[in-house]
Formats: C-alpha cells, structure tokens, sequence
C-alpha cells in the first residue's frame, strides 16, 4: 500500500500494515541499519526477543555486538547506557516494565538529564530508554504504573509517548537520531490493538508536535499513548448522548510539549478535559491544566477538568475500574458543559 | 579458590556418613509430604491459568528442596523476606490452602484484597512479608528488620530470598552490606536455579559462584546442592545458628534448576537448551528424598499416595472454596492507600461510587504480558 | 516564655527560641526519649551530628542503638528503614541531601508507599524520610534540587514541609508517630534563618492542615518551605508598590493537601499566585493550579499565575536568578491583576 | 585468604629489588613536579575558599601518589571517568592552571559555564568526563563506554576512580558486574583513604579490604600501598595492559589517608583521632617520592624550588587572570539544557532577561552547607 507521508504530508510512501509491537521492532531494525552506533540491549532483548516481543530478530541478525541480554540491573542498564552516550555511541536501552526503572533511576535524573548542561555542552548523552508502561494487561502494581510525571519534571530529559503504530515508528526513530536524552514510553496495552498503516523504510516524525486525532468545536481532550483510543470512543459517546463536538489532541510528545496546538485548540472550543492514567495528584495533566489556566484561562466556559487513575496504587482486580474507561471519560467531557 | 558444593543424599538417596542430619522419622515425612503438596500446588495454579480462570502463575518445580530444607530450618517466631518462588514455605507454616489460593484468584478470600497479581503473598500470621515484584528489594529489608532486632536484643532470625539475577540487584549489594557491617541475624539465601527468565549464570555475572559474592561483604559465604533438602537443611541451620548466637549473616547459595518456563507467560524453549533441562529433570529433589525415605523404610505406596493424590484432593476442594469467594467490592480500592483515607480519596470513593451506579464504566482489560 | 499553642489554641506553652535546625534537633530528642522504637541513622548522623548538624548530639545521648552512622548507600538506609519499619519500628532516616535519594528511591516508590497497600494492611510502613532540599547555599545542582512533585505522586507517601521553627518541631514529631511513610523535607535555606518561638518539650502540628501565613483580601499566594519567606517580602512589595492585599497560605503538608483551605482562600479573593522552587514544568504547583481550574475556576478575575525555578538543572552561579525572589513574585502577583 | 598489599618503595624512598619500574629521570622528576603541583594547587584551592573568593573547595592532599600513580599508566588517547579527588590528573594532561581555577570561580573562563560547584570539572580536550556530585555513579558509565568500545574494536582503555566510601553505591556493584560479564577494558581505581567523611572503613564495610571485593564479580583485585607512586604505576601498568589486550577489567584499590578533613564544609577533629592522623601525615607520598629522587640523584634544591615555588607563582599569576573573567551571562542557565532550547526554554530566558532589564531581582543565597 502506499499513503500521503504524514510528516511531510508530500509524496507516496510505501506502507504496510503493522501493530504497535511491529512497528517498533521495525525503527530498531531500520535505525540499526542505518547508523553503526545504535545498539539494542537490555534484561531479555536477545534470544527471547524481549517479554513483548519487541526486539525480536535483533539479536540473530545484527549479533551480539549490537544487541544483547544484560544482568539483572537497571542500574548497570542505564549507567551503561550513559556511558556509552557519552562516548559517542547511540545507546538504546530496553527496561522491561516501567515500574521496574527505579533501581536506575538516579542514572537517569541525575546523569543522563544533566550531562549536557553540567559539561557546558562538551559531553552530551543521545541515548533512548525504551519502557512499556501502563495498565490494560492485569499486571497489578508493578507491571502497569504510568510514571511519566517524573521524567517531564526532570529538565534536559524529553519524553516520548506513540498513540499509533506509524507514530510509534516514526517518533522511535527521531528519539535515536535526537542529540538528546530520550524517555520513550510505550503504551503497552495498546502494544497490539494499535493496527495501522505504517511507512516502510525510513520515516520520522518530529517531536514536539502534538497530531489532532479528531477535529471538533464543542470541547477538547488532552490525552496521549493508551488514553487516545479510550478518549476516541468517549468522544463518540459525547457525540450520540449529548451532540457533543470534540477535538481530541494526542501530545505525542510531553516534553518538549507543544504548546501552541493544545492552546489554539482550547481556545476555539473554550472547554477542556485532560485525561492519563497515572494518579491524579502530581500527574501530567495537572501541568496542562496549569499552562492552560495561566495561559487561557479568559477563553474557559467551564472548569478544566481532570479524568485520571485514583490516587491509590494500580491495583491488581479492579483495575478495569481504576482505569478512565469511554464511559468515565465521556463523563468528564460533559462536565466541562454541566457543572 | 572454589567453594566447594555441600551434599549429603548421593543420587541414590543415600546420606553421605557423618553428615545425616537425623532428623525424626515423621519429621522426615512431613518434609516429604510438603515437596508433595508444594508441587501439587504448583501444578493445580498453572492448571487454572492454562485453563484461564487465573491471569498469571509462577511455579517452583524442581526448587522444592532449595526452599523448604532451607526454611525448615527456623522456628516459626522467625521472619521471612520471600521472593516469589518459595510457595512451599506456606505450607510449612501452615497457611490453609483456600488462602494461598484465594490470592491466585484476587477476591475477597484474598488476605492483600486482590491487589496484587497470583504468588505475590502475604502472610502475617506465618512472619511472611508480602512478596514484591521488583527484584531484591527484600533483602535491604531483611538486613534492617535484623539491625532493628538484634539493637532490641531480641533473638529472631530473619531469612530473606532470592534468585541468581538478584544478585545482581542494587539490594544485594547494600543488603548484604548492611547485614554483615552490623552483624544482623539474617540468613541469605541465592536459590541459583540457572536462568533469570532467558539470562544464563554466566552472562549474569562472571564471578565463579554465587556463594564467594560473600567475600566482598565479609561474611561466610556457602554452596549447597539445592537438590537435597538435607544438605540444605544442614547449612542453613548452621547458618541460623550463627545469626541467632550473634555471630552474624551468612550467604547461601543453593544450586538447583528452573524445571518449569519463567512463569505461565514464558516459554522456555525458545532460549533454552533442551538437554540441559532434561540433564536436570534427572537431579529431582522429590525423587532424591523418596530414595532416602525408601533407605530409611519411611516410604510405601500408601504413604505416596497419601502425599499425592490426598494432597490434590484437598487442593482440588480448596480451589473450589477459594474461587467461590465473592470479588472485592470497588469501594476496596480505597482502603489501606494510608491508615485514614485522605479528604481525596474520600471524594474519589464516592466519584467512582456514582459511576458505577450509573453503570457502563469498566475498561477493556487484556492478558499479562499480552 | 510562654505562649498559645498553636495547635490546640488552649493552654499556655513553654516556649523557646530556636532555628529550624534546633527544632528538628530537638523534634529528634523528644521523640527518642518518647518512644524507644524511634531510631535515627544515615550518612554521617552520628558522631558529626550531621553535616548541617540536625543530628548533633543524638548518638551522644542515645548511643549506637539509636542514632548511627551508616554506609554510603542510600538504597541500603532506605531498605533498611522499610525493614526496620515493617518489623514494628519507627525509623528516622535521613538522607544527606534529597539530590542524593535517587539510588534508594525504588525502596521509597516501590516498597515504603505500597507496603499497607500491597499487603491488605496486613504490613505497614511508618518511617519517616529526613532530607534536607532546595537551594540557596550556593549548592549546584546536588545540592540545591526540589524533587518534592516525584514524592507527591506517589500514592501512598506523605510529604511534610515546614517553613518555621516551631511547625518543623510540631510536624516532625508528628509524622514520626504517624503510622504511614512520610517524606520529611527540610528546606536547608531557612535552617538557621527561620528562628523564634518553639514549644518546649511535646508539641505536635496535625498533618494536612494549612496555615494561613498571613491573611489578605485581593490576592492568594499558595507556597511552602522557603519560599514562605520569600513571598511574605513579595507581598510588602505588593502591598507597597500597588497596594494589594495578598493573603499567604503556607501549606506545609503536601500530601495529604489542605484543599478546602486553598480554595476558600481562593474563592475569597479571586486571584491566586503560586509559588515554588522546583522547574516549573511538573511541579508540584501544577497540580495546585490544576486543583483551582477545576474547582473553582468561576471565581477566577485573572490567570492563575505559577511563579517558579526554571526548566534547567539547577545552576551554580546564576542561582540568585534561578530561585524566585521577592521581585519575581512580586511580578506574578501583579500579573494576576494586569495581564 | 588476605591479599598482599604491594608496594615498591620503603619509608626511606628505597625500591625493592627487582620491583623498580625503572622510569626514564626526566619522567620520575616530571612525576615528582606534578605531584608538588598537585598540592601546591589544593593550598591555594583551600585559601582562596578560606578567603570567600570561591564558594567550596576539596582537598586530594595527601592522595597525589594514588591518583597520578594510576593515571600515569594510561595513554593520552584513553578516558577517565573520575571522582571528585582526582585533580592532579588535569595536570598530568596538560589542562592549564587558569582553565581549572576558572571552574573555582564558575565565571565565564569555566568550560562548565558556571554549572556546578567548585572542583566538578569537565574537559573533553583531556578525555576527562564530567564529574558529578553523586559518589559512584561515573562507575557504572566507565563500564558501559568500555563495554562500546570493545565492542567497536578499539583499544581505548578506561580508568575510573570512587572512594571506600564509593564501594558502597549501587554503582559499584553493577559497574563491576557490567565490566566483568563483557570482559570490558576497565580499570576500577578505589582510592581507600580510611574515611567517607565521617565513616571510617569498618563501618563502610565488613570485607577485609576493598580489593577483595573483586572476587565477587570474578576479576582480579589488587591491593597497593597508595602512598607509593611506583606500586602504584606498575599495578596500574599491568591493569592497563590486561585491559588493553582484550582480558578484561581490574579492581585496584590504593591503600592511603585523607590528610584533609572530607571539604572546605567539613572539620575533621569532630569525629577523627589526631593519633591516627599524625602517624599518615608522616608517610607523605611527596616526601618518600623525594627520597627516592635522592637516591636516584634526581633531586636538588633547585629542582625542589622550581617544584614548589615555581609552581605556586605560577598559579598565583593563573588566579588572577581566572578572577578576572567576567561572570557568565543570565541568558547562559537556558543553554545547553538540550541541543536546542524548547520553546519553554525561550520564553523563560525572555522573561528573566525582562525581570532583569527591570531591576531589583536576585534571591539571597547563603553559604555551602551553612
Ligand atoms: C527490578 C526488576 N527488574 C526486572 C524485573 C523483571 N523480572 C522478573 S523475574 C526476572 C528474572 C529473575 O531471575 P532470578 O533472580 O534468577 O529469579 P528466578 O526467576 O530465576 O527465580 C526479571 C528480569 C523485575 N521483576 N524487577
Ligand atoms: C549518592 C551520594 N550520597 C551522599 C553523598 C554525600 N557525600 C559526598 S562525599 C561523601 C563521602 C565519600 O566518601 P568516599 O567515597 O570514601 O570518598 P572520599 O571523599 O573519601 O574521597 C558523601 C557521603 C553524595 N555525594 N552522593
Ligand atoms: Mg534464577
Ligand atoms: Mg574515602
């Protein structure tokens, strides 16, 4: 198949279709071609192909060299990884779940987020750390937390998160070419749901550009990864029950964030819903409300509301309840009209 | 220089001379019959979650002896930092089988109230701390609950677990540490099963065993075949001896085998050599101790029977009660976050209370790992 | 002297001038001589009393059970505090400064917040976490950061921050008897600044209750730790420069959050500033904004302004720039009437 | 079983037989004016703080023979990924005196641009990489930029230092590890100098030594008096070597004292014997250098002169012209915080440039630590 590529929105790429997983797996393979520096690794990336699957094939066909296992220890995963940054390789490092980044954490808040500046540019730290995070699999605490918060209050990190298997592509790929550290999340729950076109070959996306998902008039919704499909239908709900016209504004990227779409956005429609799975409190979205209340807040009919996970920890049986379904969704929407 | 591998049963089932530990004759079944049931149990869970009324399992097979010889070797006021592979010390401290499986099924019969996925158990009626996912956390933890207690002059002893890719964790290292710079009571057990998940020893670490990682800690580090419950038994109660005289930490590696895949979402045979699993299935510590009670005229058919198919019916009962427990309530999810609930929590009580009211609310939830 | 107790507002307590070191110190003591399963320990805790001295002369009166010295490593004191705690103690630990917690954080995200959670309630965690945080000490980025937005999205975690002597006495030893984990966060630029009037002996400040540092009727200024100082010279500037009335609400609990005091406050005078040290993007702040936009966005006559650090590392010598100073809160109070 | 602690030269400056490296004069006299060098520059570092002229300072006196010693056996082409008490290494590759004490006072003259706290330096021209705050985290790196280069093929060796303290950190354990598993052309220096501010060795660690701590990542572990800047080169020689051949890391831990209290911050009289400290002070690495200068007639009055006064006027001139760079510009704190700026980044840069256009900004800021 072929399609408009829809970075440059010129010319007929090639495209196939793939689901999230694939497409991810096919950047790794296309960037690993391309630039002798990429190499893959990581707890389970060789022979096993990783828990998902996403780094299956790497090993057999670019070798041990370029992608391989590591000890039990995001730790030496990412102190590693920084290192080899630092000595002018382009280190992708795989955590297996996000929750399970904390071991390393310091690497990344205090090393790879601040190489650059506290060098005065002489060393720099162009690495990518790839984690699926999120619920949607019944992992229970620790294999379904959303902590991207931490990383967007960390000055020098960007944070990447795909919502579409060709965005997925597209973004991983920018990550790897960018100069800078790169926290790219993966919405696991949509590893295999997202089933799209995506371009073969070599396509990027640029990041810091957020993708209108869906044009509307009435009211916007902020989301990103996992939530953009749940919000899509919530958004079809508002339109059946209430008439509702929503725009739905996928971020794609959090850090650096893009601004000036999400506040043209709320200024034409005057009502805004932010919705993400991490807890409430101290969540991302609270940063949206924010810049959207300092920024816009003479264009509101309504309260900025907030759909999120509770303020509790991701809980194992009642996660279909802890997470923002369509239908919680839909209700935050309607809150913005009535409240 | 090389630690030598402790052995007591040959793999006849004969105990070398000198080194029996002579334990009683029915104290001998009794360990028997828990090898039994531990993997009975184990069986039954992967069962339900082929079967999917479960959403995961973990099994311990062929770690049997590694973790009950190692366990048997405390008094019951003694503590317990699990990982997640030691089901069997349940048994050995008696916790009903309902429960254990209650928690498979996350419901209401759940002691952690569903919160946490199948094999991540707490007990505190047994001293055994709830089991968490990230690895090695537990043994910092176990370093400290022993500095508190021997601080106190108390004589409790502290066993803390976990496998050859823990070693590698940032708790080994400051656990251990810990343990041996203040001389705490705790026991270190490294069950060296040979794989964490897809990841063999040798690309685990290039140290030539677990056991010598002692060396960098100061404390008594020892290698024991994990396969025969009596040499496990043996070392780690002298190792308990040790901690509870005020002597300090100790680390035991126990060398065993990972028979089953990583859990019920791995599938071993795709990193994984054929022949050295088989090799292994050989080594059976349930077999190895049948061979010894058989030596000893402890074993019949009947008392077999007893550990095996009793024990399965009584699992097979248990799973029956456990699964027809009723779910937990929504509301559920709000408790224990702190002792008192916030005014927040409060106000998302009742905001998920008139959603649910509403009804329609739930999102679409998928398998582990996929 | 003499004075009423704050808290219960009866009675007549000794009182006692001190710093904000000499109250934490003396939270300490009273605490240890109350209650025998409360321990102190960390990095250099002990004989040295502390490197800003918090812990001088513990170790002395207590001896080596109580107050100790511990190895460098902030994931063993951490793990070990969760074990001490889990086995029925009340540990105090502190960690040397909060820009070095990120090797034990996994213990605090992953253990200490869920451990009541994850076990039905069956294994609790009551251990307080001491650190000093935030700059002006002319620290760099080490020592210098304010992480307290991780701590606060992290369900199950408690933070605590003082902005005066007597309420760092009073909130200590409160969250030491508090059966959840709470972070404890000092803010090491008012250590010896901020002296007056402390209790003698018992004397607790309930958590989760706000303090109105000063009561004003045009403008609401949200803040805590050190900047509390910093915008009462903003609020003379204010009322000298342009004549607002700015009321100052001190939160001094985080988690749990005074809500009902922000917004009554809010609701009063219509417009809100607030104010922190952390980078702007994803502080703790956002979340405050984000609370006022949705529930009581109707009351707002401007922007709700954030008056914040910049989204860098923190920076050596252009600190004094870097940290919001009167001036700068001055002009985002003014911004809320002008904008 | 204890390792042996090498050394080469006796407290009356004579090499064992057999041992002396047999360094080139004008090489053993180079070594011997950096080491001076070394100090020279850590008294004027120390007043300057004393004197409020610069915010912080921490003094390696007493350390010059462990860290020159080591590094002197790498090649100009090889890395360093440093702790904090290395300094003498810059001058070992050439960095000018004014470029280090431009880092003391963070002014425009500082390749960090004013970033970090004094002594925290960064110059890629030396393959010297940026040193942070945080003990033990270059550790980890060191592993992973040897790991990349191996893996490309190149013979680049890496040497990366943490103190006793250092052993502790999560860092350690998991560099080593890394550096072992992959066979990666690491030197792992541990400078050993009894303290980690206020914590002597033996409640750092129970092990008995640090050296040994290499058993248990399955490398070698060598012990060397650190005071003696010939064992020093010639272990370090070896490690060098083994590394560069394809053989794998090194853990070296140099055995010698913190003469200076822990910083500028920090009084060591609180918490330290004098005794212990009198007994170091008189095995002096400059002064058993110098004896063996003197026994190799190496030494003159003159040559010492030149030594210590010629290098103190030396940086006397290179403090004034580094005093004398202009502070570095508000609009720098948005730099370098990504390649590009984000847009946020823009507007606040705006938004100070305003504040400050305006007038009357600037926070109170204090002293480190108080
Ligand atoms: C910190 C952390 N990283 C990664 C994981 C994912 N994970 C779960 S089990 C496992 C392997 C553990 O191996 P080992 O310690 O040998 O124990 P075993 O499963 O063999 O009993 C991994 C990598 C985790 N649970 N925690
Ligand atoms: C992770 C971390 N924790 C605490 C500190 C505070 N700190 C700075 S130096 C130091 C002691 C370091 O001792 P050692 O490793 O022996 O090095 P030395 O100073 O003796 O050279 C401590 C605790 C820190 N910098 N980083
Ligand atoms: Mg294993
Ligand atoms: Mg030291």
């Amino acid at each position: 198949m072929t399609a408009t590529n829809p970075q440059t929105g010129k010319g007929q790429a090639k495209t196939k279709v793939m689901t999230m997983l694939e497409a991810i797996n096919d950047a790794m393979k296309v960037e690993m071609r391309n630039d002798d520096r990429v190499v893959v690794f990581g707890e389970d990336v060789g022979k096993k192909g990783g828990v998902f699957g996403t780094t299956m094939g790497l090993h057999e066909q670019f070798g041990d060299n370029r992608c391989f296992d590591t000890p039990l220890s995001e730790c030496g995963i990412l102190g590693a990884g920084v290192g080899m940054a630092v000595y002018g390789m382009r280190p992708v490092a795989e955590i297996q779940f996000l929750d399970f980044i904390y071991p390393g954490f310091d690497q990344i808040v205090s090393e790879a987020a601040k190489m650059r500046y506290r060098s005065g540019g002489e060393y720099t730290c162009p690495m990518v750390i790839r984690s699926p995070y999120g619920g949607g699999i019944r992992g229970g605490h620790y294999h379904s937390q959303s902590s991207e918060a931490y990383f967007c209050h960390t000055p020098g990190l960007k944070v990447v998160i795909p919502s579409t298997p060709a965005d997925a592509k597209g973004l991983l790929i920018s990550s790897i070419r960018d100069e800078d550290p790169v926290m790219f999340l993966e919405p696991k729950a949509i590893y295999r749901h997202a089933k799209d076109e995506v371009p073969v070959g070599e396509h990027t996306v640029e990041l810091g550009k957020a993708r209108i998902a869906r044009e509307g008039t009435d009211v916007t919704v902020l989301c990103y990864g996992a939530m953009v499909p749940v919000c899509e239908k919530a958004a079809d709900l508002a339109q059946e029950e209430h008439g509702r016209s929503v725009e739905i504004v996928d971020l794609r990227t959090l850090v650096p964030l893009d601004e000036h779409t999400i506040l043209e956005s709320v200024k034409k429609t005057g009502r805004v819903v932010v919705v993400y799975e991490a807890p409430k409190t101290g969540g991302f979205g609270g940063e949206l409300s924010a810049i959207i209340a300092e920024k816009a807040i003479e264009y509101m009919e309504g309260p900025i509301v907030r759909v999120a996970g509770f303020d509790t920890p991701f809980p194992y049986s009642l996660e279909h309840l802890y997470m923002p379904d369509p239908k919680r969704v839909a209700a935050g929407i309607e809150k913005t009209f009535v409240w | 220089m090389s630690l030598e591998l402790v052995t007591i049963l040959d793999k006849d089932g004969k105990a070398q001379r000198g080194k029996d530990p002579n334990l009683p004759p029915e104290e001998l079944q009794r360990l028997y019959k828990l090898m039994c049931a531990t993997r009975a149990l184990d069986e039954r869970g992967l069962a339900l979650q082929r079967q999917g009324r479960i959403g995961f399992y973990l099994q311990s097979t062929g770690q049997e002896a590694s973790h009950l010889g190692s366990a048997y070797a405390l008094q019951d006021s003694d503590w317990l930092f699990p990982a997640y592979r030691q089901p069997g010390i349940l048994l050995l401290r008696q916790i009903p089988y309902e429960k254990i499986i209650a928690e498979w099924f996350g419901n209401s019969g759940d002691t952690s109230k569903g919160r946490q996925m199948p094999v991540h158990y707490s007990f505190r009626q047994a001293n055994f701390v709830s089991i968490s996912s990230p690895i090695g956390t537990q043994l910092s933890q176990a370093a400290g609950a022993g500095m508190a207690a021997k601080a106190r002059g108390e004589d409790t002893v502290f066993m803390t677990f976990c496998g050859d890719g823990g070693t590698s964790s940032n708790d080994f290292h400051c656990g251990l540490n810990f343990a041996a710079v203040y001389k705490a009571p705790v026991v270190f057990v490294c069950e060296n099963n040979g794989w964490a998940i897809s990841v063999p020893n040798d690309k685990q670490t290039a140290s030539e065993s677990m056991a010598i990682k002692a060396d960098a800690y100061g404390m008594p580090g020892v290698r024991v075949d994990g396969n025969d419950i009596l040499a496990v038994y043996r070392v780690t109660k002298e190792a308990v001896e040790r901690a509870r005289r005020g002597d300090g930490p100790t680390l035991i590696e126990t060398v065993t085998y990972r028979i089953a895949s990583h859990s019920s979402s791995d599938d071993a045979d795709r990193y994984r050599d054929k022949k050295e699993f088989e090799a292994w299935q050989k080594k059976d510590p349930i077999a190895r101790f049948q061979r010894y009670l058989k030596h000893k005229k402890l074993w019949s058919e009947d008392f077999e029977n007893e550990c095996v198919e009793g024990t399965k019916d009584e699992i097979a009962a248990a799973v029956k009660v456990a699964e027809a427990m009723p779910p937990v309530g929504p509301e559920t999810m709000f408790e224990d976050v702190y002792m008192n609930p916030t005014q927040q929590l409060k106000d998302q009580k009742k905001h998920l209370h008139d959603l649910v009211q509403k009804g329609g609310v739930g999102a679409e939830v998928g398998h582990f790992p996929l």
